[in-house]
């Protein structure tokens, strides 16, 4: 790929506009976006910002979080196990100091993820958020227990999804994604229970089922037990499981799920994304969201071809 | 503090020591100037993703290795291979290339006219060398170091090990307490294994002593991002979990929840 | 390994010993069996059979079923695609020719596995293997479509799982293992459904959703599209599900998903697993029943354990 | 027949072909006296679990590769690096180990007495070399070979060539019709990609001339255990997936339902 960058660069009015795409009612100037949780201002030392099309930080809740004990992760043969817990220092902090730097730097459109414990949580930090300038949409991670539903995550029920999504839809224009997890019977359900309440996106995959024990002592490498598994190992999964979205729903996905190349960026794409994000990839590759954007606008470059022309065109 | 910056450098040489250490020296003048001893690189043999597509080769996260030794920019990494990741390092001979992040971390504090009292355990040797070439010009350091057996050993003042095939037969703590008074001690660094540590806060904790000790995490991104690294630091009403990569991995000794560990 | 392999072997019958499991009436005398569409009598050419403590054929259906068109297969990064679409002879056949033939070759007990498009059919199919000489149990796959209920699977509801398993445990005495498919909200459930209903012993699990896309062209790499994703890219998510059935069962499971080697055996063991088969691991190691059985004996004889020893004792 | 024998054995050469063509030879007395031509077998670098759980590279499936040659037992493989599995087989040098599951599939069937066509396309030609140093004795051969460009073209009696740079300009089944003639065929073997065997069998089924096409499918077990590797057969009305590993690769070529692929 070296020999292009040159021509790249040269060209990259062009590739920029080939690039281009939209996130519900969000234009991004590409379609790459960092995973929650994997990404921060730090990794905008390692390459030109400007490959992302839009920025997600990692998820708030109300309170703030002390997160799980240690330790909190371990790399699988292909992939990585976490379990942070969501560690966070809650909204408060996050609207005084994480968000006046993130408005300061990001010269992209913020997305806020954020998580609740009742659908009055979402609903009261929505609205404290609605108050904030520089805020472009919401990814709402919904792979979280409810404690108004016996502590089961609310990702799983159509009809808590569906309520929770209506309410939150409610109370604003600005761009609303439904971060869905892959551990359900039917992730196409849900997306739809999603999309009819009004979310104007959805993001998937979230992490799924994962442990790793030590063979030899028998302690779970994970000090909470059953963790959250994402890396290339999820690749196929979360593949299908775009595909599946993409065929039930008509607004928008942001895929995300062992994307590692520009190459595995283009399977998503094919398979129906508008966007995708990279996580795990930031960690085994700092260089990961150059390399991808740079791969991906010398595709369509030597093909001609935009985004939107490949976009959901997967042959079966 | 700047931030970690992503660089591929050369390795310049590698040396070979003990058992399973070595070390890789690489060169880059910008860094040498930055540095402080206790920060710590993530380092890989550098990966490619065609490995991955080719031959089914997945690339694997960056591993933090102490910065051992500076010299205006020639640094140094004493490394042991003790699995995945830093068995792929042990592979590597001059000329190859490592990715490296950093510099990352928070160091260890440096002061002048003190009587350090260092204390190491098998790999806490590293960052340690560093450290006393800091402060040998002002102050006055002492340094024991503790390992399985001779193979973990290297240059120091006072050598223990597990099984006594070299100096003390014990552990390294065993002779902190009198080498304090002995020395008249009134800061101690410290680096090792998580017990170790907390044995030692023990007793710098029952002196009142002053002390720093720099831990050990598993880490994915090792720039404070993921938060996987944490460890519980505060009081024992409130604390909470800081992250060793960004604000460690050198904390106040008896400010770490040893017990939560 | 090599150097102590002629050590286990002079200490085989005590490594025997230590091997030996229980998977519901079955007494096996080692823990590893083969999954069900990866091995075959031609696999027992490469290892000492006597390394299998059972044997599962490939699903058997009452009709012959032609199979899914070409693709089938395709390997990703860390694991396998396969759209077989349960291609089999059929009932009769296997009736009359593939069964003499396990029974003439095989010493160890044979576990059939079957699956059926309805209630009726899946208690037909067993009512005839019970008129069978030569059958230790059943492996019952019930990752399929039931024609009663829309084509979705039998395997994601418990209330179709109890009446199904109910209507099976009352015709047979033998060993009957319900096998679990992973793309469910709560296989722990489902695992208690069938146990309920008197299911002997779980399986688990089947392949997880997978897909892949040639991303120069945006052709499927299975003709079918969706496909199931198994190999070491899926031991994460197999281990956990194994966790969170055993917290919830109390009869014993077979567990598989990604297991390759006897360190991988070892983690489905303090998990919770009574027998683990292995599955993808025959195709990119033929040996592999033989190291496993080999690496496992080697752990439990230098440790003086047996393998009830550390069933289930993860330190959490 | 017997079942296919897992077994390791180490390259005794490798011979450099034309761009990314190479042949690796191995050595195996009891396979040379068993073998036939058309049969393959499933072969891999020697790869280690070891290497999966310290290196983080994930073993991967065997790559069916033909009989190219025997010489009483110095067997031939005849490879082109196309991917992954091809790749890691194009990094191997004599002396690397091998590791072999065969022989596998049904070969092609040998009779006297008759004029043959050979026809193969690209990679379709290892397996061809065999069957004519099998068929030469006894029978009129005359062996046509396709490919792409100069580089995809090796010893045979008429070439053609995509781009016209050596041979014929064109695809190696124009020729057919007119060789069949021309040679007074009464045998067509063939092997290459699947386009050009079911454009030869349909001018073999015109002229009604015994074909018999080897035939590629992606493989998983490479042993009959899979079921992963099959191609329609039987007639239009009544036909089977059967397996290219086991019941093939060689078919009759107009039992195979070319149109359902
Ligand atoms: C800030 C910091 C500085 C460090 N400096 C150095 C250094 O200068 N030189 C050096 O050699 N190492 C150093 N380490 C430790 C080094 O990072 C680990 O040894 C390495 O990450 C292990 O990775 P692996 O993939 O090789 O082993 P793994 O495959 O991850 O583990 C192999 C075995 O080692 C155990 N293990 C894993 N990580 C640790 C750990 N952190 N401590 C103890 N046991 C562990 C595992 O339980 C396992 O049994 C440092 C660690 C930190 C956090
Ligand atoms: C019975 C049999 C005999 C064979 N004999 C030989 C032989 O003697 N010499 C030899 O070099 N090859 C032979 N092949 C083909 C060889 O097996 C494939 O080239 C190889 O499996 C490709 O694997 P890979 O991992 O290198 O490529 P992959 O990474 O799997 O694929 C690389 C590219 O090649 C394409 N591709 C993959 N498989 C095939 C295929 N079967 N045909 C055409 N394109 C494909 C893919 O679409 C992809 O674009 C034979 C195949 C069969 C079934
Ligand atoms: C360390 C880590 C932390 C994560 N934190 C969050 C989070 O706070 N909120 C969230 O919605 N997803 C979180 N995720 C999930 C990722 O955003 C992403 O959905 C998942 O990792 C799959 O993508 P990947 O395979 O590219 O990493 C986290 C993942 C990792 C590895
Ligand atoms: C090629 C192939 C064919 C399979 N056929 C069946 C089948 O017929 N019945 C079944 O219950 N499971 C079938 N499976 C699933 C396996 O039995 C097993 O549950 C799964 O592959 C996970 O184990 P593994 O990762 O060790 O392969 C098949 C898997 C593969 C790869
Ligand atoms: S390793 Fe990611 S926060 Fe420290
Ligand atoms: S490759 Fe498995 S049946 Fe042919």
């Amino acid at each position: 790929m070296g020999t292009h960058l040159s021509e790249i660069f040269s060209q990259s009015l062009t590739a920029r506009e080939q690039l281009k795409t939209k996130l519900g009612v969000l234009e991004l100037n590409t379609p790459l976006t960092v995973a929650s949780g994997t990404f921060d201002l730090e990794n905008l030392e390692f390459f030109d910002p400007s490959c992302l099309g839009a920025f997600v930080c990692k998820t708030i809740t109300k309170e703030p979080q002390k997160g799980n004990p240690q330790p909190r992760l371990y790399e699988t043969e292909a992939g990585l196990l976490n379990s942070i817990g969501l560690q966070n220092p809650g909204l408060d902090l996050f609207i005084a100091e994480k968000l006046p730097k993130y408005r300061e730097v990001l010269e992209m459109p913020l997305i806020v993820s954020f998580s609740g414990s009742s659908i009055d949580e979402f609903a009261e930090i929505l609205m404290r958020l609605e108050a904030c300038s520089g805020i472009s949409g919401y990814e709402v991670n919904i792979s979280c227990p409810n404690v108004e539903n016996e502590g089961i995550a609310f990702g799983i029920s159509e009809e808590i999804v569906y309520k929770l999504v209506q309410r939150l839809s409610s109370m604003t224009e600005r761009e609303l994604c439904i971060k869905l997890s892959p551990n359900v019977t039917d992730i196409a359900a849900i997306a739809q229970a999603a999309e009819a309440a009004g979310a104007s996106s959805i993001a998937l995959i979230n992490t799924l089922y994962g442990m790793a024990i030590d063979y030899q002592t028998g302690v779970s490498r994970i000090k909470k037990g059953i963790a959250g598994y994402s890396g290339i190992g999820i690749k196929p999964t979360a593949l299908a499981l775009t595909y599946k979205t993409a065929q039930a729903v008509k607004i928008p996905i942001l895929a995300m799920g062992g994307i590692y190349s520009w190459q595995d960026a283009l399977e998503f794409i094919w398979a129906g994304a508008s966007a995708i994000a990279i996580g795990t990839a930031n960690f085994v590759n700092p260089l990961s969201a150059f390399e991808i954007i740079m791969g991906l606008g010398e595709y369509l470059l030597a093909r001609n071809l935009k985004l939107q022309d490949i976009k959901g065109g997967v042959t079966i | 503090m700047n931030n970690p910056q992503y660089r591929q450098r050369a390795i310049q040489a590698r040396e070979e020591l003990t058992d399973d250490y070595f070390i890789l020296w690489i060169w880059d003048e910008a860094w040498g100037a930055a540095v402080r001893p206790g920060q710590f690189f993530e380092i890989r043999a550098l990966a490619s993703l065609e490995d991955a597509q080719v031959a089914g080769h997945i690339p694997k996260l960056f591993k933090p290795i102490s910065i051992y030794d500076n010299q205006g920019g020639r640094i140094g990494f004493m490394i042991k291979n003790v699995g995945k990741g830093t068995n792929a390092l042990s592979k590597l001979r001059a000329g190859d290339m490592l990715e490296l992040l950093g510099p990352a971390g928070n160091g260890f504090p440096v002061y002048r006219g003190k009587h350090a009292l260092l204390i190491s355990g098998g790999i806490g040797y590293p960052p340690m060398w560093y450290l006393q070439k800091e402060l040998i010009n002002h102050n006055q350091v002492y340094w024991m170091h503790g390992g399985a057996t001779q193979g973990d050993t290297f240059p120091c003042d006072e050598i223990f090990t597990e099984d006594g095939s070299i100096g003390k037969k014990g552990r390294v703590c065993d002779g902190l307490k009198e080498n304090i008074a002995k020395y008249d001690i009134d800061i101690v660094y410290s680096c090792g294994p998580l017990p170790m540590l907390a044995a030692a806060t023990a007793i710098t904790q029952e002196l009142a002593i002053e002390h720093y000790a720099s831990l050990e995490a598993y880490m994915a991104c090792g720039i404070g991002v993921c938060y996987g690294c944490v460890i519980p630091v505060g009081s024992a009403l409130n604390w909470d979990y800081l992250r060793v990569c960004k604000e460690g991995p050198v904390f106040k000794a008896e400010e770490v929840r040893w017990e939560l560990i």
